[in-house]
């Protein structure tokens, strides 16, 4: 973590752009510009600046971002639920159709999920998901109108559920809020589909290669010749793939973090992903360090997480 | 690998890769021929006709500064290859090596590059492209590098967990009892083994690098404008979409999909070209 | 045919197969298999890899490979076509009525689930029933097919078994529905003999016990000799003779069932016949002593895979390791050659201790010293045509110009008699006993003095067995090579060594001349091992039982 | 009810902070209107298009209910109102006034720079006293033609003193930390919530002095795509969308229930070159550009006629503006002869910065790619985060970069000031004229008013003739809103001014 600390330091505080010199804009001043400069610490050399932003680190003190002149800890925290809410739901999403798909076409092979799953898999790999978004966006929004205006969590008309988890779904369902759920249900539609869309293809494609070789394997086979029912082999042969598969959706995860950055950047999510996006595009220093190391930590808990479910499922894995 | 002969029948057999070479050439063909394929001037800005729908004059209609996007498409060809292609390439020429020094000789340094790669991969690869890029600059040889640089780990991780494998394997122990040094063991007995995952890789790489070239440009973090890239392209689309105006990021899209596509199906095929045991089977 | 009694529709007749006929595609593979199976009988099949043993077995209870089809003939149980049973009764056939154990057991088993629980699991598929009568009837079982201690073995995962326990699940879960009919597809290959003979004991004796209809399918003659009533050669997909065991044995019809049993029998030509005359004890080519080595297994435990062996080998003479899986035989080659550094002893080779010598330091002993790998295949490199890899050892030998490698390598050939025109070759165009002979002509590439024969015959179909054996031997004649031969089958160390060395968990427990330990074991472990190798003939037992069935179906 | 008097708006970013210290953005201009009352004001004047406007010939008092301007205009002294009341309640008296002064002073951000640089003053103590409990007066040290106008300037609203001082620290004198996120004055709304980046709601304050406004709560919503703020608001999910593409405007329009609310303001829009650099050291080269300028097209395709062309460095609407010295036509050839002349006869390479997410920039660097690529000058686009752009030309480090901004004082010489002395901190084209420069300070400091009017038209016509940018256009302001709403009016500062509006 220190590793991951010192990196994203280095990394984010060679970005181009005096944010001092920015945020003054045209009126600034020499005296102006030296004072904010003061403030945020920019006079200092680089170790100690370095040395400063452990400490705070360590004390849950990502600094004030420079834009929102929020500390980055309170928008980072304000911002995650946004993002969690998103790519779980795509997640989980995301394992159904991949892992229902990858089942039905090895054990239907040559069926039509199968020649289906063959197509998709290709193509699901292939396409951007920021175009798929707008393919979305164009066919249901605009062309169908079948979905509420794709952007924002919640209409704006509507006020947010009262926090609890964070989750507008959820939060709107404890508050009692049906228009809310319905509003931020609706809002969710089109992200998590596009999620789903370009990510299960991949999900299946690996679950499938690891169900295959179950599939085909000694034991499924012996069980087939000992007159075991259908379901109970796939059951099996699934209960086998678990392993695989956890540590596909502990990936995936890392992976929807990263994809949430284009598609909240469309569907204006107000997530992490778009926070990042803008960071980037103001040279916000300790916005863009804060979300590294979010995602860092975020992805080491994920792959904790993971492995603690491995042993779980498999086990050949316990000592 | 297969030479020309068993090629053809194999081509005829399998559809999928067929297709992909279709593809592979119709994108050579771009690049090679783009300027006589393209009907304008892929960078020439036309106001007057902005975002105009795909008609005779214009086949797949004009963006918003009124360049004719089915040229900007062909003459993009030439760029998205260029990056994907370098930036692959460079990041086996590095990963490759490195792998397997790191695989063959165990010891502190190697697993200290083994944190590196961890840490480096454990970002989410896009948002550290977009870090890099915006501190290296928007240059189409800067976006290649840090395709690389994030490609690397994987090359070498790959080449390293071959090597690992084949290390333990009885030919290996075979060969140094036939007196074969460190120095050919690696490069004679390993390097080939292990290339074979390397080489399948690569396609789904130049697919990947594709994606992100495109994924880079379309938050504005990739090449600049006007180049004719896909991604900016359907980013410059995107604000339309939502009002309607579907040609000026559709066709780039798919500009994208087939081409990664291409790369993907050039990849099952490399994979089952390869792999001795799938090739006797047919 | 000849038997009897393949036509009468007796009651007795559990399993009636006629004109049966695969394909694969447009590829037949099994062509007119006719025979019956009677209660109370055990059938064996013997017949060469691809010969179709298995598609048979498999074709039986109509569960094919994929692609494969019956093309024609007809399996009938107790005189109900089985490939005509709708899905539903096929299902309740297979393990119910039939029950098939394959070829290595821990990949038969559900690597996640408790074995107990995998072979209630078959019980209640076919008679229903609780979970926890299922579970109970399971370990009840456990405890009949000789499992000890049934209740915590139900509990642990295959991974937690030994190759031989979990064969013993795997006809656990055969025998738990009760079927009339059990198939045994090479149940036993890759147990340890003393192992094999353990199972084949228990399967044999069940069926008999129960009256079922066995049908075990071998590479080994020794185990339809020693088990079976009656016997069928299988060849290309055909059956080529089909009679009682003993009838068999002393007069086989076919042609290709006499070459086969000639195989299978060769007889050690003891070695005083050809070798140097053991009476002056020469001096020593290799002398080891005392040599250890452990491995690390996990928390900090070690594994003794060596532990303290000593033994010389003298120029021109053959030392005979032996001893049952795991007990550290390829280790203690393998420190010889130095693929692995011993922890401990000494191995002096020419007066040199090797040992204390750097990797670079004994790089010059390497042209003398080599070795023969165990498995054939994964010894060579899938990249490298077959002349690179017999000239790659070549490479010791320094000053030498590609026409005298070339020429070298056509020699070498010629010695492991290859037709020159496999040089080109690539490994996965040989069959295993080409691959085998290609390792030896490594081997002897450089001309060494003393080489290591990793298990140069297991793993080998029975003729392919016989081949490598008199090229070994011959090899030992012409050139006078020194050489330790590391094997299970007994067989063939009667045939070639001068002398046996039995290895038990790392340590040799027996030592002295081939004749004298196989004429006189001294220890009980080297009886056993010994006892386990089946003879093939028919034993005593068998004999009168077959005799008895004779008269019964005469009657 | 409810609906009737909440209003939704919808614009590219949330205010970046509520100190009246922070530099001037436009989303802060838009707060400060709201939030922040001054000392005077413009009296406002009905526009023929229905629009509100500020007449500049005519002040009012404010939060000052007289005020009068001492000889030779080196004072002012303000009376102010009575019973003001700020939107925490605490009444507005001289020494709310006199801590604003101080606390704008010593922070050396905006105020200070308005202070010192446009009066030229020099030490608190001698500039600003306190009279009585509702009087005040600032003296200068030299006369001022801005000293009664500047006070209009929203950034030098007046703080509610009471308020912000139960926030003061040790270490934070001035509450700037809490002033960052809160609000505090006497002005029609006070920002009940504030999520930067994502929303900032505001609640009307009742003893407002002009009267509490209709609207009793007005909710911001942050979009920064406007093709999102197009479809919320058609789709009736925000009443307001701000800042929106022409090409939009174009489209909503012709929607029903939804209307656009368009002046042509005080904003240029310009390519901004660096003068001291060559080849821009050349006066011909700046010309052969303008020269190249395709003007008719970008209003057309880039603006949809919501521009005018840029005829003048002085905003089109403001006192002293003349457009009788612009000549520059689309013309290749006198382009290509000027480059010629210039030692460029087969053009050059350079390098034009435009700043992300900005699509109009976007668009017309394209065309201005294709247009400068007729003489053979080959520009590289460079869309850059808009602080690696500000840096960059405030550094000098790239030769051509977009420039978008406003003047807020209406007073040509305080326009040119900003722009063309050479002694300005933002004249960052480092355009350099010693007749401009000699121009400027006099009308600064003269108060005979067609004396200065006089000398900006000769400003203007050096200017022009020295082309020191690449002139465009002139943008305009525009609103796009549900059709029921109204009481649309326009300052100089662009933000909307939501005391003004009602909703129907
Ligand atoms: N799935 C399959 N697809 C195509 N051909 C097959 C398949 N399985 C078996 N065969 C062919 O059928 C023939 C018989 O194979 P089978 O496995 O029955 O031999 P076997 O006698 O069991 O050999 P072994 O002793 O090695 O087990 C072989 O020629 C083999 O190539
Ligand atoms: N690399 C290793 N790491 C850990 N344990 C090992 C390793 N190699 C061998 N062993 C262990 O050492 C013991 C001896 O192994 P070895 O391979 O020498 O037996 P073997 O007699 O050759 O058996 P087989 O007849 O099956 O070839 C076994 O218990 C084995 O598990
Ligand atoms: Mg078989
Ligand atoms: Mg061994």
């Amino acid at each position: 973590m220190f590793g991951v600390m010192l990196v994203t330091f280095l990394l984010v505080r060679m970005l181009p752009g005096d944010p001092a010199l920015l945020m003054l804009g045209n009126t600034a001043t020499p005296d102006s510009i030296a004072a904010l400069r003061e403030r945020l610490g920019l006079d200092r050399s680089i170790w100690e600046q370095f040395i400063a932003y452990m400490g705070n680190v360590l004390h849950g003190d990502l600094g004030v971002s420079l834009f929102t002149s929020n500390p980055v800890t309170v928008d980072l925290m304000e911002r995650a639920p946004a993002t969690l809410e998103l790519i779980t739901y795509a997640m989980i999403l995301t394992v159904i159709v991949g892992v229902t798909l990858a089942v039905l076409s090895v054990v239907h092979r040559g069926g039509i999920v199968d020649r289906f799953s063959q197509v998709y898999g290709l193509a699901a790999g292939a396409i951007p998901d920021f175009w798929v978004g707008l393919l979305l966006i164009f066919f249901l929004f605009y062309l169908a109108g079948a979905v509420p205006a794709p952007f924002g969590r919640i209409d704006a008309m509507v006020s947010a559920p009262p926090g609890v988890t964070g989750f507008y779904t959820i939060d709107s369902l404890i508050a009692g809020d049906w228009t809310a759920f319905q509003s931020s249900a609706g809002r969710l539609l089109l992200p998590v589909l596009t999620l789903t869309i370009v990510n299960a293809g991949a999900l299946m494609k690996m679950t499938k290669t690891s169900f295959n070789d179950i599939w085909r394997s000694d034991f499924i086979r012996h069980q087939r010749a000992s007159g075991l029912s259908q379901r109970a082999i796939v059951r099996s042969a699934l209960r086998n793939s678990l392993p695989p598969v956890i540590t596909l959706v502990g990936f995936l995860f890392g992976f929807l973090l990263g994809a949430a950055v284009l598609v909240e950047t469309i569907f204006a999510w107000g997530g992490l992903g778009q926070y990042a996006v803008q960071a980037v595009i103001n040279s916000d220093y300790p916005a863009l360090q804060g979300f590294v190391l979010v995602a860092a930590g975020f992805i080491l808990i994920v792959y904790l997480v993971v492995d603690i479910l491995y042993e779980l499922a498999d086990p050949r894995i316990k000592v | 690998m297969a030479s020309l002969r068993s090629l053809l029948p194999y081509l005829r057999r399998h559809p999928a890769a067929l297709a992909g070479l279709v593809l592979l050439t119709l994108q050579v063909a771009a690049i090679v021929f783009a300027p006589v394929l393209s009907t304008h001037s892929p960078v020439e800005a036309d106001p007057l006709s902005s975002l105009q729908p795909p008609s005779l004059e214009h086949w797949f209609g004009t963006d918003v500064s009124g360049m004719d996007i089915y040229s900007r498409i062909i003459h993009a060809t030439r760029i998205n290859l260029l990056i994907s292609i370098s930036a692959v390439a460079l990041a086996l020429a590095l990963g490759v090596p490195m792998g397997l020094l790191i695989g063959y000789y165990r010891g502190i340094v190697s697993s200290l590059m083994m944190r590196l790669f961890d840490f480096i991969q454990s970002f989410p690869v896009f948002v550290l492209g977009m870090a890099l890029v915006s501190v290296m600059g928007q240059e189409i040889w800067n976006v290649a590098i840090v395709l690389a640089v994030l490609f690397t780990p994987m090359f070498a991780r790959l080449i390293r967990a071959e090597v690992l494998s084949l290390r333990e394997r009885p030919f290996i122990s075979a060969a140094r009892c036939s007196g074969a040094t460190d120095f050919s063991i690696m490069f004679q007995h390993i390097l080939p083994n292990a290339l074979t995952p390397a080489i399948v890789q690569v396609s789904i790489s130049i697919g990947m690098a594709i994606l992100l070239t495109a994924g880079l440009s379309f938050i504005g973090a990739g090449v600049r404008m006007p180049t004719p890239e896909w991604g900016l392209m359907v980013s410059s689309g995107a604000q339309q979409m939502i009002l309607g105006v579907w040609w000026v990021s559709l066709f780039p899209g798919l500009a994208i999909v087939l081409s990664v596509l291409c790369f993907a199906l050039l990849g099952d095929a490399v994979k089952d070209l390869s792999d001795p045991t799938t090739r006797t089977r047919q | 045919m000849t038997a009897p009694d393949s036509h009468a529709p007796d009651s007795s007749v559990l399993l009636d197969v006629e004109k049966l006929r695969v394909a694969f595609g447009d590829r037949t593979v099994l062509s007119d298999v006719s025979f019956t199976l009677r209660r109370d009988e055990v059938l064996g099949i013997v017949g060469e890899t691809g010969a179709g043993k298995s598609v048979l077995a498999r074709a039986l209870i109509d569960l094919l490979p994929e692609g494969g089809r019956i093309t024609g003939g007809d399996v009938r149980l107790s005189g109900r076509s089985v490939p005509s049973m709708t899905p539903r009764e096929k299902r309740e056939l297979r393990g119910g009525r039939i029950a098939l154990i394959g070829t290595n057991a821990k990949a038969l088993l559900d690597p996640v689930e408790k074995v107990g629980a995998q072979v209630a699991r078959v019980l209640r598929a076919h008679k229903g029933g609780s979970r926890r009568g299922a579970w109970k009837a399971a370990v009840d079982l456990f405890a009949r097919v000789g499992i000890v201690d049934p209740e915590r073995r139900a509990h642990a995962y295959p991974h937690e078994l030994s190759g031989g326990m979990a064969q013993r699940v795997v006809i656990a879960m055969a025998m738990i529905a009760e079927p009339q009919i059990v198939l045994a597809d090479d149940a036993t290959l890759g147990l340890d003999a003393t192992i094999q003979v353990q199972v084949l004991d228990l399967l044999v004796k069940r069926c008999r016990d129960l009256g079922l209809g066995a049908v075990i399918i071998t590479h080994d003659l020794g185990v339809v000799a020693n088990y079976c009533d009656r016997i069928a050669i299988m060849r290309d997909g055909r059956i080529v003779e089909l009679k009682p065991a003993g009838r068999f044995l002393e007069k086989p019809e076919a042609q290709y069932s006499a070459v086969l049993l000639d195989a299978a029998r060769v007889r050690p030509t003891p070695m005083g016949a050809f070798g140097t005359a053991a009476s002056a004890p020469p001096k020593p080519l290799l002398e080891v002593e005392k040599l250890e080595k452990s491995f690390p297994v996990g928390n900090g435990k070690l594994v003794r895979a060596v532990d303290g062996i000593s033994f010389s080998v003298a120029a021109g003479e053959t030392l005979a390791l032996v001893g049952e899986s795991g007990s550290g035989k390829t280790t203690a080659g393998q420190c010889l050659v130095r693929l692995l550094d011993s922890d401990g002893g000494r191995i002096l080779f020419d007066g040199t201790d090797t040992t204390t010598l750097s990797e670079r330091g004994f790089r010059p002993l390497r042209r003398r010293i080599q070795m023969v790998f165990q498995e054939p295949y994964v010894a060579l490199n899938p990249r490298w045509p077959v002349e690179d890899l017999i000239a790659e050892p070549l490479g010791l030998s320094p000053g030498m110009d590609r026409a005298a490698r070339a020429r070298r390598v056509r020699e070498l050939l010629d010695m492991v008699r290859l037709p020159a025109s496999l040089a080109a070759a690539y490994p996965h165009q040989l069959t295993a006993g080409e691959q085998k002979r290609i390792g030896i002509a490594r081997a002897l590439a450089t001309g060494p003095d003393f080489v290591v024969f990793d298990e140069p015959t297991t793993a080998l179909d029975i003729r392919v067995r016989a081949q490598i054996i008199d090229l070994v031997r011959d090899l030992q004649r012409d050139m006078g090579l020194s050489a330790l031969f590391i094997t299970h089958d007994l067989n063939s160390v009667r045939s070639l060594a001068h002398y046996v060395a039995v290895m038990r968990n790392g340590k040799i427990v027996e030592h002295g001349e081939t004749e004298t330990i196989f004429a006189r074991p001294a220890e009980d472990y080297t009886k056993a091992l010994l006892a386990a190798e089946l003879p093939i003939e028919q034993s005593e037992a068998q004999r009168t039982r077959a005799l008895s069935r004779h008269a019964m179906a005469q009657a | 009810q409810n609906a009737k008097s909440t209003l939704v708006v919808a614009g590219p970013r949330t205010p970046e902070s509520l100190d009246q210290e922070y530099p001037p953005t436009e989303a802060v201009h838009e707060l400060r209107r709201n939030v922040y009352e001054r000392l005077l004001a413009y009296a406002p004047k009905k526009g023929e298009d229905g629009v509100t406007y500020e007449d500049f010939g005519k002040i009012v008092g404010a939060l000052a209910e007289s005020w009068e301007v001492g000889p030779d205009m080196k004072s002012i002294t303000f009376h102010l109102r009575k019973g003001v009341k700020s939107a925490a309640g605490n009444e507005l008296n001289a020494d709310a006034v006199m801590w604003s002064f101080e606390r704008g002073w010593n922070l050396k951000a905006n105020f200070h720079w308005y202070m010192t640089q446009i009066l030229k003053i020099t030490s608190f103590e001698s500039a600003f006293s306190k009279v009585d409990d509702y009087t005040v007066k600032v003296s200068i040290p030299n006369s001022s033609p801005l000293i009664e106008r500047l006070w209009i300037n929203s950034d030098l609203g007046m703080l509610d003193a009471v308020e912000i001082r139960k926030h003061v620290t040790a270490d934070d004198p001035w509450a700037q930390r809490w002033l960052a996120t809160n609000s505090a004055s006497f002005g029609p709304y006070r920002v009940t919530k504030y999520s930067p980046g994502q929303e900032i709601v505001y609640e009307a304050n009742p003893d407002y002095y002009r009267g509490a406004p209709k609207l009793k709560r007005v909710i911001f919503r942050e979009m920064p795509t406007s093709a999102n703020r197009v479809a919320a608001l058609q789709a009736g999910s925000v009443d307001v969308a701000e800042y929106l593409l022409p090409r939009e405007l174009v489209l909503l329009e012709k929607m029903p229930n939804v209307k656009v609310n368009k002046v042509f303001g005080n904003y240029i829009h310009r390519v901004e070159m660096n003068n001291d650099t060559p080849p821009f050291n050349d006066v011909r080269v700046r010309q052969a550009l303008n020269y190249l300028v395709p003007r008719d097209d970008i209003l057309k395709a880039v603006y949809f006629n919501t521009a005018r062309p840029t005829r003048s460095p002085i905003s089109e609407i403001y006192p002293g503006f003349t457009d009788q010295y612009f000549t520059y036509t689309t013309d290749v050839e006198k382009a290509k002869s000027l480059l010629a002349e210039a030692g460029f006869p087969d053009g050059f390479k350079t390098e034009l910065g435009y700043r992300t997410g900005d699509q109009l920039e976007e668009e017309m660097a394209v065309i201005l790619k294709s247009a400068f690529a007729r003489a053979g000058v080959d520009i590289t686009l460079s869309k850059l985060p808009a602080s690696t752009l500000v840096e960059r030309y405030s550094k000098g480090t790239i030769p051509m970069y977009f420039f978008r901004d406003m003047a807020i004082v209406p007073d040509a010489a305080y326009v040119a000031n900003l722009w063309l002395n050479s002694a300005s901190l933002i004249n960052y084209s480092h355009f350099k004229s010693d007749e401009v420069d000699k121009l400027i300070d006099q009308a600064l400091i003269s108060t005979d008013e067609p004396k200065r009017l006089e000398g900006m038209k000769r400003v203007q016509q050096i200017t022009v003739e020295n082309a020191p940018w690449v002139f465009l256009v002139n943008p305009g302001y525009q609103v796009a809103t549900r059709s029921n709403l109204g009481g649309y009016s326009w300052y100089t500062p662009n933000g909307n001014a939501w005391f003004d509006w009602t909703k129907n």
